[in-house]
């Protein structure tokens, strides 16, 4: 890909008055790339990007706090640093951020279906990019796959491909795929009735095993070393294997994400069991956005729940 | 310890202590007749609740539960309200996406003089929680059941 | 842990609808409950006496009382467990009174409803951890907002005792409605001259700062240590140079300004001195009608004033001052009686409110005591007072009764007698409300010597005919439709909240009504307290009261306030919140969510952490409830221990 | 009142403390009551069972002093008709416990001057129970339906309201104080059941025909028929006879609540019962 | 509908008594681009007499008058007489209610939509066409001519239904007669009761009530009161010859305020109607023309004052500049 070239050189320009550079570069197999710390030139040379870029460096970005630290970033991933900076958990002076139009990335889930019977994706040699497919390599030859049927279900409503607030731009900015985000996917999910989300939620706790990789690669998660869910002091969670409990956590995560999940996809992605975890945070992020107009990760200030206004407008109070 | 069979149902309230726990005080002390459900745990103020404590009473069993607080700007604290409203509200409409009737959760806002008002509040929301009828939220007993269907 | 469970009757109060002896039995299988019994009177000295003892026989660590509201006896039962050696927040209460038996009939429902709330007590306290209050310094000064006569009397009583005292008021000189008064019932005595001397000791009183045409900014800061800032609004005179000779009053050219102080009966200068006594007896400009600000020529008091002490330039200055507590007597207002267009609505010029009377009355007026007609100037020969006119209306949402209307005009009916020896004064009255000391011998003396024709029976409607004015009223005990000829109509209105008071009440953090009036701690046991710890009130502001009881709230909010900062050091409160800083991340959100800024951020071995001020922290919780890894968390009222009483009441 | 110095008993006969002045006007007639020696009159009171037969039959009445000739019978409270209560507040939607007897009422009433009782009074009687007085008072029939009561009532009570239901349950039980009044309202409404609209000179005639009085307003006519604004002939309409069977409906009683609640809950009965087999 | 397009409902009295009133309102609607629907077959609203028999039994009549009007899709209904309007109106409010809707279908038996409205000519004037177009139409201005309005009890009470202007001091009919030129002298009983519909049953009510209003209009000079109500005019009109039998010494003209709308448009004496009036009007008119003649002279004295003070000023400046200035405008003034 030309603009990987582009992104390569960028980043040789800046990585010296940098402590590092993190992109993605080759992971465990081919259709799995890996997070990529480069420092010197030679790390370069492995950075790869497009549709296999699925990690969201902005997750390392708090433990680096006081190093000046470079990113290579989708749009989505530079919202989640924007919301890093606007809770100035993360100095914006200490990020360097290159950005570049992203084209959306891969839905291992949706792969494995597509290749069903064929093979498994670890068994897949090799991946070709041309215009809208992929071209896998596999063991029973060359399989062709529409990038949209296997991309990640936040690209296909995706508002903002380019990092808006990136110090480089590398390549010319793309259109957004759509202009408003219109929760369609969580409308689908209102039409089963009430008993019905209950009966479905325990369904997908009943499979969680509670390994926390949800919130381990959460990068708004900055205090996941001290999390809630293992203490004695508050108490809120037992550490028995119920339903409760475990659903418990996740609405623990999604309050303390509420008003500030950028929609990254990153839990969800992350779950080794594939439960959707991203409609519980995309519910409270519709629920702010219709309140208080407030989209996460824009910089559009203090979240909403960390403030209030004296006359709230859009809350209707209940007249008794 | 539990409900009263047939006659009761769980009703939690998170009060808070300047205003609506004085609302409460001044409707018993005007006698006004409630129903007996409520069941009130006394916080410093409405911006002391965090939300989880309104899902933990939810998930653990509650049929309602109901948060009154100081009017806006009446709050001893001041702000306290204010956050309690951003919060609450937006608690109430997060509800539904996991199943949970949003009328079982109410946010209100009681003077320490409007005892009439309380009793309004608590009357007509125990009767509201007597027509939505108990909450089945048991997940333990479901998870033992998938577990015993996938184990047959 | 060993916990004892005290199930007090309260007389039959409780015992009434709750059984009681079986909540105690239910009660003693609770987790950690060492002793269960229930008691006639838990707050009464026997029932201390008892609740000490078993303390000591059954060695128990923490107690719980289920009895009345917590928001009136928890200090009592605190103090208990204090004298009989326990951590007085080693303690919980349940409320089965207001909330239980006062509120229904049915005995099982409210036995096993008590019982549970025990049991959410019971659950609470075994996580109770001892708590030692902090004590901090106190600033031994108060601050009264208001100059009537109620904080007059305040800050002298406070002065007297030693206090060092500030007063701040909004007119150009104290003495409040008082002052406008031309005398003052039942007695009759001259107004001015009972408030005057007062008034010099004000000014005079080594202890007291006078702020005159000054308001309260803003205030921070707790009990003990307050931080109020004052605006002394700009007079355009500097005062320290003025010395109230009246120069500049008679030369003032403008002389259609609105008498604020004489409630426009008579049109004054725009530079004025409210009235001889006043105190400061300062001049001051209104801005509004000063031809040097309206059209920027003129300055003729400048020129004729002999110290030379008008200055156009003036702006408000601001003061800062701390003080250990504040007491606010800001008075009342009539309310805007013009909402009554069947009374002319303040077109007809002889239908005048009760106070612009008094100005016509008092011999410092406009009118120098003769009572003329505003339209003609003549004197009226018959004279007809409105009563509640703007009281005891449910239709223009003024229900209450203004409690000292009836008197006045009464007072007003004597002396309309003697200025004009053969007037006729009619009252139109519905009750006549004159509860205190010699007050109905006053009403029927007006009746009896002074002939004032008492009519029962509210007004309908005013209207002009010819020079006269039409009274149409009823007479409900001839069972008839009356009218009267008046020359002048005189309106007892109704009185509200000053104007501003609740903007006052939120800078003071204090709850106010829907009419303005202040929130009282308790309205019987509790009435010059607010529930801000340090906010006493005094007068009209909490409440319609007379002189005399405006008098004795003055008084008591001194007491008060001298009981506050009688003590060098005060106890913090230690219901506050603390910090684990292992948890705490230093993620700022508790810093950017406190109301009173009472958590600031540390370096601890280079890891950014939050820190709680405890003297500033007032224990509202917000930070707990903000903090995602609950890492803060506010004493007495932890996570955990709501956590367990919700979980008390979990039914799966 | 000079106290009489005597140590003794005051009115009540109980023993007075040193000084304290015992009312007793040494010298006063005893004060017994009923001083004219009046007829008494009907009343369901305390009087004895010869006085209720009295044949006066005139009603009791909280008489105006002013009006010679009438007394006061004693009001047995106990004797209070509840049920006349409930009829007027369902009647006219009002509360009357409301009315804490200010007089508003009375002082802007146009017509007080023409009442027996003032509009206040009447309030009071309805307070009391006492039915007989308020149907047979004039002034329910003098009420001009001016609305000025219920502007200025500081309780917010619809007076006029009040006044219209006391009227229609006089009307209803027959009691009609003002035959005038009666009668003009029959004769318009008559004019108007006859040709779909009013026409003053069919009422007029009608109102002459009903009371007697022949002169009423006969000295208008030669102002007004000169100038045609006095049509002699009727404009009836074509759908007089609709309008007409809407005013002897409502004579026949069509529209009495009840029997409109009985067949509202008839239809919804029969529209549930269909609508529930549909839904099953 | 459009806006400017309403149903009409004329009242019995426009038949009758009220004939003047009809005819002139006819007249300033088409004037100020009113067109009126005649509601088909319209009959009584019952007026006073039928809601002291029974609410429901007015209702039933007022509906089906909205019946009718439906029938020829009128939806808003405009009359002039304030007694239909206040049967109408409580109608409408009233059926709001369930029961009572069903009472008063039980009478008429014909159903009714919802959606119809009902406002008073004078409403519909002042707050949808609007007193600047009322100026602009105004031909001959009643400059000199003391008028007194006269609202009557029912047009502006209950507050709570008629929703139009203030209960107690309502200014619309002020500012109209100011809007033709005229000079509105404060009336304090503008809104008291002159005896509505007891003038006949009990005779001595009109005098009394009618009388206290004459003797204030005449005692503060009025020339004419002006009124808005069939029913008010009847008493204070038709019926003053009785009321001065009785000791009134005034006798003041009683014009509808149509009527002196038509005039003050400059339609013709047919459209005005004032010879339909009991009380003659002309002398009314001829105190206007002489007070208005007065206003005119003194008008010219002042302007005279102000040009000869003018010319002194410029003459002691003697600057040629100012006095071309000055001169011009004393010209102007002339």
């Amino acid at each position: 890909m030309a603009i990987q070239d582009d992104i390569k050189s960028a980043i040789a320009e800046v990585l010296p008055g940098l402590s590092c550079v993190i992109g993605w570069g080759a992971g465990p197999e081919p259709l799995r790339a890996a997070p990529l710390f480069m420092r010197d030139a030679a790390d370069v040379e492995k950075f790869t990007a497009g549709f296999l870029a699925v990690n969201n460096p902005a997750l390392f970005l708090p433990a680096l706090k006081g190093a000046k630290v470079g990113l290579v970033v989708k749009g989505c991933d530079a919202r989640s640093v924007g919301q890093l900076v606007a809770e100035n958990l993360v100095k914006r002076e200490e990020v360097h951020l290159i950005g570049y139009p992203c084209r959306g990335i891969i839905d291992m889930d949706k792969t494995a279906a597509a290749l069903e019977g064929r093979c498994e994706p670890g068994e897949v040699k090799g991946l070709r990019e041309e215009d809208g497919d992929i071209v896998l390599d596999t063991p029973g030859g060359e399989v062709r796959l529409a990038k949209t049927d296997v991309a990640a279900d936040k690209c296909a409503r995706c508002r903002y491909p380019n990092a808006e607030s990136a110090d480089v731009f590398v390549g010319e900015k793309i259109a957004p795929v759509v202009e408003r985000d219109d929760y369609a996917d969580l409308a689908a999910f209102e039409n089963m009735e009430l008993d019905a989300r209950k009966a479905f939620w325990e369904m997908e706790m009943s499979r969680c095993i509670r390994c926390y990789a949800c919130r381990n690669s959460c990068p708004l998660c900055v205090c996941r070393d001290h999390c809630v869910a293992a203490s004695r002091e508050p108490h809120w969670l037992t550490q028995a294997d119920g339903v409760r409990d475990k659903l418990f956590f996740q609405l623990i995560h999604a309050t303390h994400l509420a008003g500030r999940c950028t929609g990254c996809g990153e839990c969800e992605r992350a779950c080794p069991v594939g439960i959707p975890l991203l409609t519980l945070k995309r519910a409270f992020s519709r629920q702010v956005e219709g309140l208080f107009g407030y989209t996460a990760g824009l910089d559009q200030g203090m979240p909403p729940l960390l403030t209030f206004k004296l006359e709230e407008p859009a809350i209707k109070e209940r007249e008794w | 310890m539990s409900v009263l069979k047939e006659k009761e149902l769980r009703v939690i309230g998170f009060l808070c202590n300047w205003c609506s726990y004085g609302g409460a005080d001044t409707a018993g002390v005007g006698r006004f007749a409630q129903p007996t459900d409520l069941r009130i745990v006394r916080v410093p103020c409405s911006g002391r609740i965090n939300p989880l404590f309104v899902l933990k009473a939810l998930l653990g069993g509650a049929d309602g539960v109901l948060v009154s607080g100081c009017h806006p700007r009446d709050c001893h604290y001041a702000e306290g309200n204010f956050y309690a409203r951003r919060r609450l509200e937006v608690l109430k409409g997060f509800l539904p996406v996991l199943g949970i009737d949003p009328r079982r959760f109410e946010y209100t806002w009681v003077s320490a003089s409007e005892g009439q008002r309380w009793q309004h509040v608590v009357t007509t929301f125990t009767a509201n929680i007597h027509a939505l009828g108990p909450a089945s939220f048991s997940p333990e007993a479901r998870e033992l059941q998938i577990l015993n269907a996938a184990a047959r | 842990m060993r916990i004892g469970v005290f199930i007090c009757h309260c007389g039959s109060n409780i015992a009434g609808t709750v059984d009681c002896a079986s909540v105690a039995s239910v009660a003693s299988t609770y987790p950690d409950v060492a002793y269960a019994t229930d008691i006639m009177y838990a707050c009464a000295e026997p029932g201390q006496d008892a609740i000490i003892a078993a303390i000591k026989e059954h060695r128990l660590t923490g107690v719980v009382v289920a009895s009345c509201t917590p928001r009136m006896h928890e200090p009592t039962f605190r103090k208990t467990v204090e004298r009989a050696g326990l951590n007085r927040y080693m303690f919980e209460m349940a409320n089965i009174r207001e909330h239980v038996s006062w509120i229904g009939k049915d005995m099982e429902a409210n036995t096993n409803k008590a019982s549970e709330l025990v049991r959410m007590a019971v659950s609470k306290l075994r996580l109770n951890r001892e708590l030692k209050p902090k004590s901090f310094p106190v600033t031994k000064r108060l601050l009264v907002v208001g100059g009537g006569v109620a904080g007059i009397q305040a800050a002298l009583d406070a002065a007297d005792a030693g206090l060092e005292v500030l007063m701040v008021e909004k007119q150009p000189t104290i003495g409040g409605k008082m002052a406008k008064l031309d005398k003052t019932f039942p007695t009759v005595d001259c107004s001015s001259c009972i408030l005057g001397p007062r008034m010099v000791d004000v000014a005079q009183h080594p202890n007291i700062t006078l702020y005159a045409y000054s308001e309260v900014e803003s205030i921070s800061g707790y009990v003990g240590n307050f931080d109020v800032k004052i605006r002394k609004k700009a007079a355009y005179v500097d005062w320290s140079k003025c010395t109230g000779c009246g120069l500049c009053t008679e030369k003032c050219p403008s002389k259609k300004s609105y008498d604020r102080f004489n409630e426009g009966v008579g049109p004054t200068t725009a530079i004025i001195i409210p009235f001889p006594q006043a105190i400061p007896k300062k001049a001051s400009i209104e801005r509004e009608y000063c031809r040097q600000f309206n059209t920027g020529k003129c300055g003729v008091c400048a020129k004729v004033c002999p110290t030379g002490a008008i200055n156009y330039e003036m702006q408000d200055e601001f003061i800062d001052a701390k003080v250990g507590g504040i007491v606010a007597a800001t008075g009342y207002d009539l309310m805007d009686w013009t909402v009554y267009q069947e009374y002319g609505g303040g077109r007809y010029p002889d239908v005048v409110t009760s106070l612009q009377y008094e100005r016509m009355l008092s011999a410092s007026g406009p009118t120098g005591g003769h009572i003329k007609r505003p339209s003609d100037g003549e004197e009226p020969k018959d004279v007809v007072f409105i009563q509640c006119v703007g009281s005891r209306d449910v239709s223009i949402g003024r229900p209450y009764c203004s409690g000292f209307c009836c008197m006045y005009t009464a007072k007003q009916a004597i002396l309309t007698k003697d200025h004009i020896p053969d007037s006729h004064s009619y009252v139109f009255y519905m009750d006549i409300r004159s509860p205190g000391k010699g007050y109905d011998e006053f009403t029927r003396r007006v009746q009896e010597e002074y002939q004032a024709r008492y009519i029962r029976g509210r007004v309908s409607m005013v209207y002009p005919k010819g020079k006269k004015l039409i009274v149409r009223g009823a007479d409900t005990l001839m069972g008839t439709q009356v009218e009267v000829e008046a020359d002048l109509v005189v309106l007892a209105v109704g009185a509200e909240a000053a104007k501003g008071a609740p903007h006052l009440a939120e800078k003071l953090r204090i709850s106010y009504d829907s009419y303005g009036f202040f929130m009282e701690g308790h309205p019987k046991l509790r009435p010059v307290e607010t529930n801000t710890a340090g906010v006493f009130l005094a007068g009209a502001c909490q409440g319609l009261k007379d002189i005399p009881s405006s008098v004795a709230q003055g008084s008591a909010a001194a007491a008060k306030a001298l009981a506050l900062l009688s003590r060098d050091m005060l106890d913090s409160d230690p219901q506050i919140a603390a910090v684990n800083v292992n948890r705490c991340v230093g993620c700022r959100k508790c810093i950017e969510v406190c109301p009173f800024k009472a958590i600031q951020e540390i370096d601890l071995r280079g890891q950014p952490k939050a820190e709680v001020i405890e003297t500033v922290c007032q224990g509202c919780g917000l930070c707990n409830a903000t903090c995602p890894q609950g890492a803060i968390q506010l004493s007495h009222f932890t996570d955990n221990q709501l956590l367990a009483e919700v979980e008390a009441l979990c039914r799966f | 009142m000079q106290p009489c110095g005597r140590l003794g008993r005051n009115l009540r006969g109980s023993r007075t403390a040193e000084g304290v002045p015992c009312h007793r006007r040494p010298g006063s007639a005893p004060v017994f009551a009923n001083p004219q020696g009046l007829s008494p009159v009907r009343g369901e009171a305390n009087a004895p069972a010869f006085v209720r037969k009295c044949k006066k039959q005139c009603a009791f009445k909280l008489r105006n002093v002013t009006k010679r000739g009438e007394c006061m019978e004693t009001v047995l409270l106990n004797g209070r008709d509840d049920a006349f209560i409930r009829a007027v507040e369902e009647s006219s939607g009002q509360v009357v416990a409301r009315c804490y007897q200010c007089g508003n009422c009375t002082a802007g009433c146009p017509m007080s001057f023409a009442y027996d009782y003032s509009v206040s009074q009447v309030m009071r009687l309805i307070q009391a129970g006492q039915k007989d007085a308020v149907l047979s008072s004039k002034a329910v029939w003098l009420c001009a339906a001016c609305n000025t009561c219920s502007q200025r009532c500081p309780n917010e009570i619809n007076v006029a309201g009040v006044m219209d239901a006391c009227r229609q349950m006089a009307r209803r039980e027959k009691k009609f104080a003002v035959r005038a009044m009666r009668a003009f309202v029959d004769a318009f409404l008559d004019s108007v059941k006859f040709n779909g609209r009013s026409h003053e000179v069919g009422i007029m005639a009608l109102y002459m025909l009903y009371t007697g009085r022949v002169w009423t307003d006969v000295e208008l006519a030669p102002k007004v028929l000169p100038k045609g604004k006095m049509p002699l002939l009727p404009h009836r309409i074509k759908g007089r006879s609709e309008v007409a069977a809407i005013i002897d409906r409502y004579k026949q009683g069509l529209s009495d609540p009840e029997r409109v609640r009985a067949r509202l809950a008839k239809d919804a009965g029969a529209e549930s019962g269909k609508g529930k087999e549909a839904v099953s | 509908m459009s806006k400017a397009t309403f149903g009409y409902f004329p009242g019995c009295s426009g038949l009758g008594t009220s004939l003047e009133y009809e005819r002139s309102t006819r007249a300033v609607c088409r004037e100020l681009g009113l067109t009126l629907w005649d509601i088909p077959d319209w009959n009584c609203c019952g007026s006073t007499p039928a809601h002291t028999v029974d609410p429901v039994l007015s209702s039933a009549l007022s509906a089906r008058v909205f019946a009718q009007g439906e029938t020829a899709g009128i939806r808003d209904v405009v009359t002039p007489c304030p007694s239909c309007l206040s049967n109408l109106r409580n109608a409408l409010e009233h059926m709001e209610d369930e029961l009572f809707a069903a009472r008063v279908e039980a009478l008429t038996e014909r159903p009714l939509e919802a959606g119809h409205s009902v406002k008073s000519v004078l409403q519909v004037i002042v707050e949808d066409i609007g007193l600047d177009k009322v100026k602009e139409r105004v031909r001959r201005p009643l400059v000199g001519l003391r008028a007194v309005p006269y609202y009557g009890c029912l047009m502006t009470r209950p507050e709570k239904i008629m929703r139009f202007d203030d209960p107690e001091n309502p200014q619309s009919l002020d500012l109209l007669l100011q809007a033709l030129g005229a000079e509105v002298l404060p009336f304090p009983l503008k809104v008291d009761c002159c005896g509505g519909s007891l003038g006949i049953p009990v005779r001595e009510s009109v005098p009394r009530l009618s009388g206290r209003i004459l003797e204030l209009a005449g005692e503060l000079g009025a020339d004419v009161i002006v009124v808005a109500c069939p029913l008010c005019q009847m008493n204070l009109d038709l019926r003053q010859g009785q009321i001065r039998a009785k000791g009134l010494d005034y006798t003041v003209p009683v014009p509808y305020f149509t009527q002196l709308m038509a005039y003050a448009f400059g339609l013709g004496d047919e459209e005005a109607a004032f010879k339909l009036l009991a009380e003659d009007i002309s002398p009314a008119f001829s105190c206007m023309q002489r007070r208005a003649g007065e206003i005119k002279a003194e008008e010219a004295r002042v302007a005279a004052l102000a040009a000869q003070k003018a010319a002194a000023k410029a003459g002691r400046t003697g600057s040629g500049q100012s006095q071309a200035k000055s001169a011009g405008a004393a010209g102007g003034e002339a």
